[in-house]
């Protein structure tokens, strides 16, 4: 832990010795660095909406399907997670690079780009969905479907109002964890990514190649105090979610009492 | 008055995986009707109940419902609601969304819902209760809101599936009394299904004893508990003494090496019988009294009374008496016709 | 005309440049790491400027190497439209069809390139290329805390700077220095003289401290190395940051020259040609030459420098001083594929190997596979069946 | 049957994205750059097995100090109650969501000869010591990107053991000891497989930490991969079949050690 | 008898986070017996049970085990074993190793634990089943593992805490014969928690009644049953008809209106009481030979009895009858002196 915090405040300080400001209105400036960052947001985003879509009705229908098929699938799910992560991105560029000539003999120009490399996201992305979404399946009432259809829903009106809402933890889940992983990502993005755009990452692993610049301290900075942000507020929007249900199941016990 | 007949199962078989759970099942079910299902655990209660709610297709056999066939009707389509065992609550919404979630389907106008979901809390003494979150009800609470929530429906037969069964018996009788009063003050068929025979006979118009996916007797509660069709039901329906005896002759039957006068005729000469006496039924007397006499080995305190088990003419005789014995006496016991019930031997039932 | 550190350059051919506006053109520009100014020191933002002048977009982005820019392009996962390889590099590019011919028409100020750097060796008719930078390879070292000069390449041997050497992160340098070390051609493809180089490269390794490229700058400026082989424009921009920097340039040095290329795959090869020719617009290319500190081919843009830098012996030297440099042709196929196996050898340091260990680890790596699945199948079924059995 | 079908998309994507790539990987494997059958880039993989075996023995000794170390934190975490707990594991997640490339950048600065550690060193009067560039470093460096990875599933398994099966063991008559190695230690068995595996996969198939702190002299499988791809050589065939072993190393290892059979592995991965 | 006491507690009291849940509670238990706690969630059974366990420290007073003081020795050194209520099996361990967890902490030879752990298991009814993994067992199993584990190192005292809490009733009923035939073959104390308490009159020797982390009461069911302490144990302890009451002297009292002779003495003169009638003790009368009457509200049939509610004189009058009445109709009701319990208004505790 102290490691940690020491090695922040280790690039933190080099960023001050004298230089102040400076870097941190370079970064700002840097046209570079700025779609960077659109591209890794845009990448992030895309790739986990759809990956927690798709993953989550992949899910719903791995709950219903035999269980030799579901294996199989299974298995192959687990591959992203469980590979070697350069395995994936190698294998993800020789996919690309074979999509690329087989499309280039058919006319059509692809170029590695936003488009492989959300699709490569998606791919790793849809598993953590299907992982988190699963269990709640699993965990799901199936009498609370029953009764909604009891209550007079279609199997698509129950799914809409009852069987969505019970799963919404798992699809958040997974939802934010693609994200997370989207945005940390480095190795399969370097293999799929185009030359027009780069993702943070790609482009961070450039300037450790190239003389280093304090702007990538600030730019650690930068990232370091966001995400201390969004921790310290979701840290503390729970703890006080968790009060509220204490409180609330305080009341619920003092009612019980009289 | 075939009219009257709101449900009726013919010639009704289901199976899972096709192994068959229930088999040939006939039973009407009367309009206004509380008909209880009451059956070990598997013998296809939920099942049946399933059948009549729409969420199992019976392989064979015709559902009808107010004389029409709904074989194959899904069952939001179905005029008949449930109440889920374990209450299954919408736990995203609360009290009153719970219960007016049939309404916003139907599209309902705002305030008619407001009033309709009002009166119903009311119904189920919940008024009050309708911004709680579902997970800060008791069990209790939670089991009226489902059955609001199936009410609010108007549906000609409500569907229960053992809803007792996850509650402490304390607020069980509550809820028993609770239930037992909206279908008197609504006037709607209500299937309910357990497997606790006090329930069962607390409740009901109606008792169907299942057994193996067969009806094995259908009959009021006081039917089955004073003459249960045979000896399962005789113990499936309250402690009981089960003795094999020979029917001599009609209104004597020999069990446990003495002759009985009883109250039952019918059966061949020298047919193999059960015989069940209640427990509750056997008086204790001095020894010399007794028409058969035993050794006392047990006597636990119920309460109420004490359980008291004798040997005697090899059998374990099981006694209820609000008088205490000392453990190892021999004591005496005498029945009266009226409390020998001779029954004939079940077939069993692979 | 306007005027450039007081003196004249001529202005933009607006009607050129302005081809492409509003066209959203955008071109993919592939350079070394550290080969462009970017605006810093009051010199010109080349990118920026150029966007700015013909509304077409760069895509700008680093290589380290010229093997890493051949595997990019050659992996075909990226098209770009300008690259800058080295000379042999450019003769590989040619020969294996991977660049084409520019359309000179297209790049006017082609003019301004000197005269010593037309039909090259590495492109003989001057069809592919249009000279970028040159340079030589030089040592450089920290005088201060070595505290004399040095004189030569073995001193990158020298136990005595053990873990305060660096040395290039790439084959073809690396195995250049080894072979001038042993006095032999840079250019050999006699594999037993590259054996011997990469046997030196391999001595040579627990001394370094690491093999590195760009990094080199931190590096050497921050006093975590202390003496490391690179490119002599580079050493001046270090010495910038730490003057007890020096730089020794051997007599049989490296002589290298990046050019500007257009590989087969570009989409907007006009635009790509546009975009060679603004960097040779004199003042583009003068304050290029002076961010980065190489030495220009750019003859008006020469002109234009500081005379400080003009003069600089190292970096625009009399003709004579290079008469014993080598520079690099580009080496066969097998031969290249030997050096790559070289070098990925003295970086891995395995000797002794075994041509049948990997088949024979798949195979039996798939074995071990299969009859685990089939065990555990077993056990389950097994399992299964002992259940059933207890419960009746 | 209906809901079934939600699945295809998701069925022909894994076709498309997961089984047809590894394929591809396989093809390249056993072909040359001509496009013909053959066996010689698998043959030359041999060459790299040494960097297989220094691969392996590092992510082994990072993912054993991993153990070592993030065993006792998730220990006391897990028997942590509330707040405590969660602070601490956000202070766990915090550098996890730092960019990993910058994490390990830091590292890159700390470890310098004249970098932060050192001068603390010297100010000590310890001394000077040489640790960037080194194995050490990139040992260091593996286990403080990949020790999330261990105290995550490590974490999940032990808030699961119930403080009453352990007050039944020490009612048994188990004393401390025997609680930890008795009832503890096996029943977070799961959880030290899980977290095994996450680490040392990724930890034996790097190629920036080997880079950015090995200093390009350590160079690990991953290195060699990137290489035939990105890098200095290329040669999609010979990295392939690299990868290809590599793959299979892995496979092997989860399955011999039964990684994925356990209950509840799917909670454990996330 | 001072030898035959084997655990004692004096003058406990226990706090959790400063809060003191226990207080001053002495307690005797004598070796052999069944002894069972019984109250409602959260006065202090568990709590307790604990203190002996050796699981809480108490907070003040002393806890003795055969004679000698054992505060603060932590529970592996306590010849006392715990039945847990969630069972606190170890999961990663198969029956077989569950149960011989203890006998190989021992360092027991291995032949040794074979032959005693399948004693055990034949014991619990469990033979066969030794390889089996815990979760392949059904509730009632791993209950009985539960109960073999502890009882395989030959505890002096067996704890058990609501043992039987996650069992349904069928199952809850077969395990507590199962329980007290154990206890009986092994003749070893055992320490029984319950909220229930039909459990606790069927089991126990004797049962400690506590409220609010006080002992109530404590005495033989019969004792509990028939003499309850107070209105709160009379009400916990089984359905019962509470009333205040006035006690005008010795041996009659007033209540509903009515002056009854009755069998209590030693009150102050017109002292407020409570008065707890069974429903098993009333009977039902012609209207006109009742000493009180009322209307029959509802009547519901148990099986054993009818439970008629019936209203007069300001109260809801709870009866079981093994007659049936009427609806509406207006009923006699007697009572004889010993059907009348008169008790101390209880001092309401904070
Ligand atoms: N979904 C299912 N798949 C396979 N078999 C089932 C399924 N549901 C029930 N069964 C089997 O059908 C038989 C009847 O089950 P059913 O649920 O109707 O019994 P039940 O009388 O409601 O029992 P309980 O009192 O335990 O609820 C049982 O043998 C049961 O094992
Ligand atoms: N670990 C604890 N921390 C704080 N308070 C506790 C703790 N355990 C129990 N308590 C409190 O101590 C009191 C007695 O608890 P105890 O568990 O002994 O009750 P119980 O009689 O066993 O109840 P139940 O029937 O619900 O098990 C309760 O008020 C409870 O809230
Ligand atoms: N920092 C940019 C370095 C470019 C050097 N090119 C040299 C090529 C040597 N073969
Ligand atoms: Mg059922
Ligand atoms: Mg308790």
């Amino acid at each position: 832990m102290i490691l940690i915090i020491f090695s922040f405040n280790d690039t933190k300080g080099r960023t001050f010795t004298g230089f102040t400001i400076k870097w941190f209105v370079q970064l700002f400036h840097d046209a570079a660095a700025l779609d960077a960052l659109w591209t890794t947001i845009v990448v992030a985003l895309v790739s986990s909406v759809i990956a927690t879509v798709m993953g989550t009705a992949a899910a719903i229908g791995l709950e219903k399907m035999d269980t030799k098929l579901k294996a199989v699938v299974m298995n192959l799910t687990y591959i992203p997670i469980i590979n070697p992560e350069i395995i994936t991105g190698v294998s993800f560029m020789l996919l690309f690079v074979t999509a690329k000539k087989w499309l280039a003999t058919m006319g059509i120009d692809f170029q590695f780009g936003w488009a492989t490399l959300i699709l490569a996201h998606i791919t790793f992305n849809v598993p953590y969905v299907i992982l988190n979404v699963l269990p709640k399946l699993r965990q799901l009432d199936q009498s609370l479907v029953e009764a909604a259809m009891d209550l007079g829903c279609n199997p698509m009106q129950a799914f809409l109002k009852v069987t969505i809402h019970e799963i919404k933890s798992g699809i958040v889940a997974g939802f934010l964890m693609s994200l997370t992983f989207s945005m940390d990502d480095f190795v399969v993005s370097y293999f799929t990514t185009g030359a027009k755009h780069q993702t943070l990452s790609v482009m961070i692993y450039a300037m450790t190649k190239k003389r280093i610049s304090p702007e990538i301290n600030a730019l650690s900075t930068v990232i370091f105090i966001a995400v201390l942000a969004v921790l310290v507020t979701v840290n503390l929007l729970e703890r006080r979610n968790e009060k509220r249900l204490k409180q609330g199941s305080l009341k619920w016990k003092g009612g019980a009492a009289r | 008055m075939r009219n009257d007949i709101i449900v009726s199962l013919k010639n009704i078989a289901a199976e899972y995986d096709g192994e068959r759970v229930i088999d040939h099942l006939n039973l009407d079910i009367r309009n206004e009707e509380f008909i209880t299902f009451l059956g070990p655990s598997g013998c296809g209660k939920t099942t049946t109940l399933r059948i009549i709610g729409g969420f199992v297709d019976p392989v064979e056999g015709d559902v009808f419902f107010d004389g029409k066939r709904i074989n194959g009707l899904p069952p939001y389509r179905r005029h008949v609601n449930t109440v889920f065992q374990r209450y299954a609550l919408f736990p995203h919404l609360n009290v009153f969304e719970n219960v007016a979630f049939g309404l916003r389907l139907k599209k309902m106008p705002s305030e008619q819902i407001q009033k309709k979901v009002r009166a119903m809390l009311e119904l189920v003494n919940l008024a009050g209760y309708e911004n709680r979150n579902i997970n800060q009800l008791s069990g209790g609470q939670q089991q009226r809101v489902a059955i609001a929530r199936a009410l609010i429906n108007e549906p000609k037969v409500l569907l229960l599936d053992e809803p007792l069964g996850a509650l402490d018996l304390k607020l069980r009788k509550e809820m028993q009394i609770e239930l037992k009063r909206i279908q008197q003050a609504l006037k709607i068929t209500f299937v309910y299904v357990t497997h606790d025979q006090e329930e069962a006979l607390t409740m009901s118009d109606r008792v169907i004893v299942m057994r193996n996916g067969e009806i094995l007797q259908s009959g009021t509660p006081q039917d089955i508990y004073n003459e249960p069709a045979n000896a399962f039901v005789a113990d499936f329906i309250g402690e009981s003494n089960i003795l094999s005896g020979v029917m001599h002759k009609d209104y004597l039957v020999e069990f446990a090496g003495v002759l009985f006068e009883c109250e039952d005729a019918g059966f061949e000469p020298m047919e193999a019988v059960d015989v069940v006496v209640r427990p509750e039924d056997i008086d204790v007397v001095p020894l010399e009294q007794g028409k058969i006499t035993g050794r006392v080995e047990d006597i636990i305190f119920k309460g109420v009374h004490y359980e008291i088990t004798v040997s005697g003419h090899g059998f374990n005789w099981l006694i209820h008496s609000t008088d205490s014995q000392t453990v190892g006496e021999m004591i005496g016991m005498t029945l009266t016709p009226n409390d020998i019930h001779v029954m004939r031997k079940m077939e069993e039932k692979k | 005309e306007t005027s450039h550190a007081g003196k004249k350059v001529p202005a933009y051919d607006q009607k050129y440049y302005s081809r492409f506006k509003g066209k959203d053109v955008e071109i993919n520009v592939y350079n070394w790491g550290e080969y462009l100014s970017t605006g810093e020191d009051g010199l010109m933002d080349i990118n920026a400027e150029f966007e700015k002048l013909t509304g077409i977009k760069v895509n700008y982005s680093n290589y380290e190497t010229n093997e890493g820019m051949y595997a990019k392009l050659k992996s075909g996962a990226n098209s770009y439209d300008v690259i800058f390889p080295s000379d042999y590099m450019i003769s590989r590019l040619i020969q294996e069809k991977m660049i084409q011919p520019l359309n000179y028409d297209n790049i006017p100020n082609f003019k301004y390139i000197g005269k010593e750097f037309l039909y090259p060796a590495y492109d003989p008719k001057n069809l592919y290329s249009v000279p970028y930078m040159w340079g030589r390879v030089c040592i450089i070292y920290n005088k201060k805390l070595i505290g004399h000069e040095i004189h030569s390449v073995d001193e990158l041997w020298n136990a005595k700077y053990a873990d305060k050497i660096l040395m290039f992160k790439n084959s073809r340098d690396a195995f250049a220095l080894a072979l001038e070390k042993l006095g032999y051609d840079i250019n050999t493809e006699n594999r037993k003289e590259l054996d011997q180089a990469a046997e030196l490269l391999k001595q040579q390794k627990p001394l370094v401290q690491a093999y590195v490229m760009d990094q080199i700058f931190d590096k050497m400026q921050r006093n975590e190395a202390l003496i490391a082989p690179y490119y002599i424009g580079d050493y001046y921009i270090m010495k910038e940051v730490n003057p007890d920097l020096e730089a020794f340039i051997p007599q049989n040095t490296n002589i290298y020259y990046d050019a500007m290329c257009i590989p087969s795959d570009s989409a907007h090869k006009e635009a790509a040609e546009m975009y060679i020719n603004f960097l040779n617009e004199p003042q583009v290319a003068a304050d290029n030459a002076a961010f980065i500190m190489y030495s220009s081919p750019n003859s008006e843009a020469v002109k234009l420098l500081d005379d400080e830098i003009r003069e600089d012996k190292n970096l625009y030297p009399p003709k004579e001083e290079l008469k014993n440099t080598q520079a690099f042709v580009n080496l066969s196929e097998e031969t290249n594929l030997y050096v790559d196996q070289l070098w990925t050898d003295v970086l891995s340091q395995d000797d002794a190997y075994l041509d049948w260990v990997m088949p024979v680890f798949v195979l039996f790596s798939v074995l071990v596979l299969l009859i685990n699945s089939i065990r555990k199948r077993r056990k389950k079924e097994m399992n299964n069946a002992g259940r059933r059995k207890n419960d009746k | 049957m209906n809901s079934k079908q939600a699945a295809y998309p998701y069925l022909m994507w894994t076709v498309v994205f997961i089984a047809v790539p590894l394929g591809l990987i396989m093809y390249f494997a056993f072909t040359d750059m001509q496009g013909s059958l053959s066996m010689d880039n698998l043959i030359r993989a041999g060459r790299y097995s040494s960097v297989f075996i220094k691969s392996i023995w590092l992510a082994a000794v990072s993912t054993a100090l991993c153990l070592i170390i993030g065993y006792p934190v998730a220990y006391l975490m897990s028997r942590m109650q509330g707040i405590g707990s969660r602070t601490l594991l956000m202070l766990l997640m915090l550098p996890m969501w730092m960019n990993f490339l910058l994490r390990t950048y830091a590292w890159m600065t700390l470890l310098e000869n004249n970098g932060i550690i050192n001068h603390m060193l010297g100010f000590l009067g310890i001394g000077h010591l040489n640790m960037i560039n080194t194995q050490g470093a990139v040992v260091m460096g593996m286990i403080y990107n990949y020790i999330p990875f261990m105290i995550i599933p490590l974490h999940s398994v032990m808030v699961k053991i119930q403080n009453d099966v352990m007050e039944a063991a020490q009612d048994l008559g188990a004393g401390p000891r025997e609680v930890f190695t008795k009832i503890v230690l096996p029943l977070s068995k799961p959880g030290i497989k899980t977290g095994v595996m996450m680490v040392f996969v990724p930890a034996v198939s790097t190629f920036i930490i080997s880079q950015m702190l090995g200093g390009g002299h350590n160079q690990l499988i991953g290195d060699i991969i990137e290489m035939q791809f990105l890098g200095n050589a290329y040669n999609p065939n010979l990295g392939s079949a690299i990868s290809l072993v590599l793959m299979l190393l892995v496979l092997m290892c989860m399955s011999v050690s039964g990684f994925l059979d356990d209950e509840g592995v799917e909670e454990r991965l996330l």
